[in-house]
């Protein structure tokens, strides 16, 4: 991994920490209604693991956190817009900040229902091949959602047919309440993999480098029509199941123990060791995080609620193939 | 009577009922150690133990077939989902398996498993917010409740765990927090298949179902003071649906307007009418009148939201429109 | 005009199509190598490559959703589903993702998807042989439709795979083999979403669906034996639904009966009840009559079947009843 | 396996066998009008696998074949009555020879939907546990439904549960026109076992000796509360998938392979070898065979369909816990 690119994630990590921070805070006065599951101690992987796209790959994100969008690049602003319920944002307030969409690089959106997104991962895996282009697909999910049964077939229909896709495990070590070893049968869900005779692997999901080399050697096996592959990122959700979350199942200890492996200070120290970053570039860093947050905050306040009666448009398309 | 919570009566029959039946067992996503996400479940488990009252993986399709093995093989389930719209996501598990295991082998086993279905729109968006009961209403073999109230919510509840058929049950999140007035005592229990008359009345009967019920009480009540009589009527359960109630109604009113949360094409007031006008045509004086979402997913902005769900402005519309 | 099949009609349309356009495709199980299980598909895999026309493991979640990744993404995948039933199998990619995408996403995205869905009892009981629209109707996002003979489904066919939108075709089993003319030339499209007058007449409305019309036109061929005018309407496509013929054809003949093989709970029949009444009520002189399965699963043995599923006797006697 | 055994699981497979040759003639002839999926060629580890089970222990059978039934003890009359829809079976009419059912011996019935039955084997796992039983349950399922999500959703959950269940998959290297290795991107479906952290393991499904051995291991196992096995049992369907299936996908050189590997002539030769048979009691096990099938038929023939009005009868019991 080149400076710049480890610049470029710890850039990205560090803004989707501080727009997390500030969508907490906005939540808790009230000031936007919305709903939130922060990512906070996983940006590390998500930032990492979508650095590996190409502009025309497709991304199919967790619900846990904003860091996928800020790494694939969707204008903060939209982000915030979605939360709000607003117009600006990417989806007319349709789907709120669970379902940011951009058609422009591939952000294919989100399914409410956990595990959604394992068969439409697939499809567009089909659409690639079918195509014959070398695109590929990242499918991110939760320790809890990777029992679910579409998991399974989507992983299978995948190998059979060698489809472009890369199934990336954020093992945060809960699903809400419910620890990773009741929910789960194994150990590594990297282990997984063998009953599909796919390439598994489990990284450390708070160390970047890590993540991005496990996860680049999948795409690139993916971009050669080797097939899918899955990667399991172990990381741990340093915030509640939501924003408001009492954590009534976990004890403080475990949480503070997890505190000391964050992945933003620990890569800051790393890349400040490198002196890839010094103190001044990490202050410039810190200081444009705040002015884009702050910018797009103003923007997400002047942006009007959509009209109501625009509730009745976009159930279906107008248009044909004819 | 004591007045308590919707969510405290739901609570009180769990409790009342697992502690009179040990083959009553209860399980779904997070309701054991968290105490589920809408807490309804906090301190069950320490009440009847882990294997009683246990955490799941999210693994819906396991969860509603697994409560209809349990049932054939004994128990009494109580599975709960953390949102009522996952029942797709365990579509073939409600409508083939609990729906119609027991026919299917020829009334061989019972199905006396519940399912609770947090419902209602709360601005989480089109998978989290649906009533879908009506989808329900048309598979064969299920029964369907709906409470309106905490005494409602309690006493159905207890009928649906003792019943020995599959039952969806409805609870609508937004009624967690009302309060009213419910029967102590572990023998009240309110029977399957029968409507309530919320209210009594002579010009219009104004059937509501769920959360609509308490915006058609204030309907009416608004409606008494311009001097028009409304008769309120909440079906309660859905399946098996007390016709005669609202066919009565309607014989002395020969009016109908249906209030509810479904999406208008083939919800409950569908039935509601289609029957109406196969059993009381002669006494129809005006159309009917659906209050329902109109054929759209629901959108999770609020302001877009409170434009598709039904409000007491349009049942009040609606109501206004039939009497004037 | 050439005399082919129901099943030829279907075949041709998937012909015409994926040589019109290379961004359809089509799969499921058993399509490829064998042709399909009522071997519609066979030779298109010949035709058209492995790639475009390929066999599934048996996974209906990743079939269907997989079609609305597709769809996403520049295809216009064609998925064939072995049995109608199992659309509940796939219950949330059909309801929530197939239907809902688009909207939950602001309009992000079309999703032109067309699923095939075998439908109509032939003895092989509860699982294998619903004909399970109405369940979907009441689904906002999805089109439905159910053509009842060889040019419609033909036509019907090109035009769902040409929607931009994900469309869920029925076919019925029971008409594969019926004969009928079909227009020639690649440019015979049936638009969705416009009824069709079976037959015209002045003293009953009878809508029949799918493989009720060839029977309700046999039923209006008797009556008009006995004096009677019927008009068979064919509502040939369910999402969007043609309500003006039916409302015309009503304000004419004052009485309606609907034959569908649907449960009767919110089945068809009921929201085009709940419409007339919303509509028509001082149109209609007699009740509603709805001739459709009485709400129990669908039977295996053809004995049990044939007392549930609604044959041209009970449509006779339902549209004597209100004739009399 | 002692001697009694052995006779015991051969004369099952010979019985099936013979039934399912008979049941294809009826229906050839047109002189029932049930559809059947023959499971000629599985009937060894059919037999041996139901040969593990105590009378209490609950059964989830696949759609293949009737040596399930056989070999738990159903009367052959009453399956034969089912696949003729009459009176005298056991469901009714209503489920045909496809939902065969048998409270007495924990039979459960069967899943029009493939891959239903994984979850309701959970359930009945459920059960036995919380009651504080020591049943198991056996749960068969062919190579193309080992495929369905329902699968992963079962196995993981009786595995954080440790229930008592055994899923035996039947790979017979087809599903319908689809051979296994096109459908299923594992070579040995055990391997998925791995997934799960619980035992998987695959046995000559033509050898009943090594199936009883392994599906007794997994029954052992799962009575003495430590939870969940896979037991994968290779086999080949002898037969089309079902009785008229043209068989256009494989070839007759395949078939004729396996024809050569059918478990009956082989575990009948064994058992000559080792003298268990004689040439004689053979004789008589065919005679008794067929002459309980004739008296069988003739039931079946002799009962009455049933009233078509009971057509509504069974949706909902009446009864409730009051
Ligand atoms: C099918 C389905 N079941 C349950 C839920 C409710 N739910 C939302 S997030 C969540 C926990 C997910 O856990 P995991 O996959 O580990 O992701 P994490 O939240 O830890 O990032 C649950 C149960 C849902 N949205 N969809
Ligand atoms: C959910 C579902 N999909 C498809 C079918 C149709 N179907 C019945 S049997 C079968 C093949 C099953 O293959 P396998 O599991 O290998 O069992 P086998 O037939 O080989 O014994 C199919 C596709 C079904 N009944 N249910
Ligand atoms: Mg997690
Ligand atoms: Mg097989």
């Amino acid at each position: 991994m080149d400076n710049k690119l480890k610049l470029d994630i710890y850039r990205k990590m560090l803004l989707s920490r501080r727009l997390e921070e500030r969508i907490a805070e906005l939540i808790k006065a009230g000031q936007v209604g919305g709903f939130m599951h922060a990512g906070v101690g996983q940006e590390a992987l998500q930032c990492a693991a979508i650095a590996t796209m190409r502009p025309d790959d497709y991304l199919l994100y967790a619900h846990r956190g904003v860091a996928y969008w800020v790494a694939r690049g969707i204008p903060i602003e939209k982000i915030l817009c979605d939360l709000a319920g607003k117009e600006g944002g990417t989806n007319r307030g349709k789907g709120g900040v669970m379902r940011v969409v951009y058609p422009k690089l591939g952000v294919l959106g989100e399914s409410g229902t956990l595990g959604g997104c394992f068969p439409i991962a697939a499809g567009a895996g089909i659409s690639i091949k079918v195509k014959g282009e070398d695109k590929v697909v990242l499918c991110f999910f939760g320790d809890g959602t990777s029992n679910r049964g579409t998991f399974h077939e989507a992983v299978n229909l995948s190998a059979v047919r060698k489809l472009p896709v890369v199934f990336i495990c954020e093992n945060n070590g809960w699903a809400v309440s419910m620890p990773t070893e009741r929910s789960t049968a194994v150990k590594d869900i990297s282990a997984r993999a063998a009953g599909y005779n796919i390439p598994g692997k489990t990284v450390d999901g708070n160390d970047p480098e890590a993540v991005y080399a496990a996860v680049k050697e999948a795409v690139d096996r993916a971009r050669k029509g080797l097939g899918p592959s899955l990667v399991e990122c172990k990381t741990y959700r340093l915030w509640g199941h939501w924003v408001g979350d009492p954590e009534n199942y976990r004890s403080r200890e475990e949480v503070q123990k997890h505190w000391r492996r964050d992945p933003l200070p620990r890569f800051e120290r790393k890349l400040l060791d490198e002196k890839v970053l010094t103190d001044e570039s990490r202050a410039e860093f810190e200081a444009e995080a705040r002015a884009t947050i702050d910018k797009a905050v103003e923007f997400m306040r002047s942006q009007p609620f959509p009209k109501p009666e625009t509730a009745l448009e976009d159930v279906f398309s107008e248009s044909t193939a004819g | 009577m004591p007045t308590i919570t919707y969510a405290e009566a739901i609570k009180q029959a769990l409790v009342e009922e697992m502690r009179r039946d040990p083959s009553v067992i209860l399980y779904g996503e997070d309701v054991a150690n968290f105490g589920g996400i809408f807490r309804i479940t906090a301190g069950l488990k320490d009440m009847f133990g882990d294997e009683r009252v246990f955490d799941t993986p999210i693994s819906e399709n396991a969860l509603v077939g697994g409560g209809v093995g349990a049932a054939l093989t004994g128990l009494r389930p109580i599975v709960e989902l953390q949102f009522a719209d996952f029942l797709f996501t365990a579509g073939d598990e409600v409508v083939l398996k609990a729906g119609m295991w027991r026919y299917g082998h020829g009334g061989a086993y019972r199905i006396p498993l519940v399912v609770r279905c947090p419902s209602g729109a709360t601005a989480t968006g089109p998978e989290h917010g649906q009533c879908p009961e009506a989808f329900f209403m048309h598979a064969p073999g299920l029964k369907i409740v709906s409470p309106s109230n905490p005494a409602d919510a309690k006493g159905l509840l207890k009928s649906a765990i003792r019943d020995d058929n599959p039952v969806l049950y409805f609870e609508h999140k937004l009624l967690y927090a009302t309060r009213g007035e419910v029967p102590e005592g572990e023998d009240f229990m309110v029977p399957l298949g029968k409507a309530s008359i919320a209210r009594e009345g002579d010009d219009l009967t104004l059937v509501a179902i769920s959360a609509m019920v308490p915006k058609a009480l204030k309907v009416a009540e608004r409606l008494a003071g311009e001097g028009h009589s409304v008769e309120v009527i909440d079906p309660r359960s859905l399946v098996p649906f007390d016709r005669e109630t609202i066919i009565e109604s309607v014989k002395k009113t020969g009016k109908i307007v249906v209030a509810e949360e479904s999406y208008k094409t083939l919800g409950v007031g569908a039935e509601i009418g289609a029957m109406l006008m196969e059993n009381a045509l002669e006494y129809l004086d005006r159309p009917l009148r659906r209050v329902a979402i109109p054929d759209v997913p629901i959108p999770t902005a609020a302001v877009l939201e409170a434009f598709v769900i039904p409000n007491e402005e349009k049942i009040y519309q609606a109501c206004r429109e039939l009497l004037s």
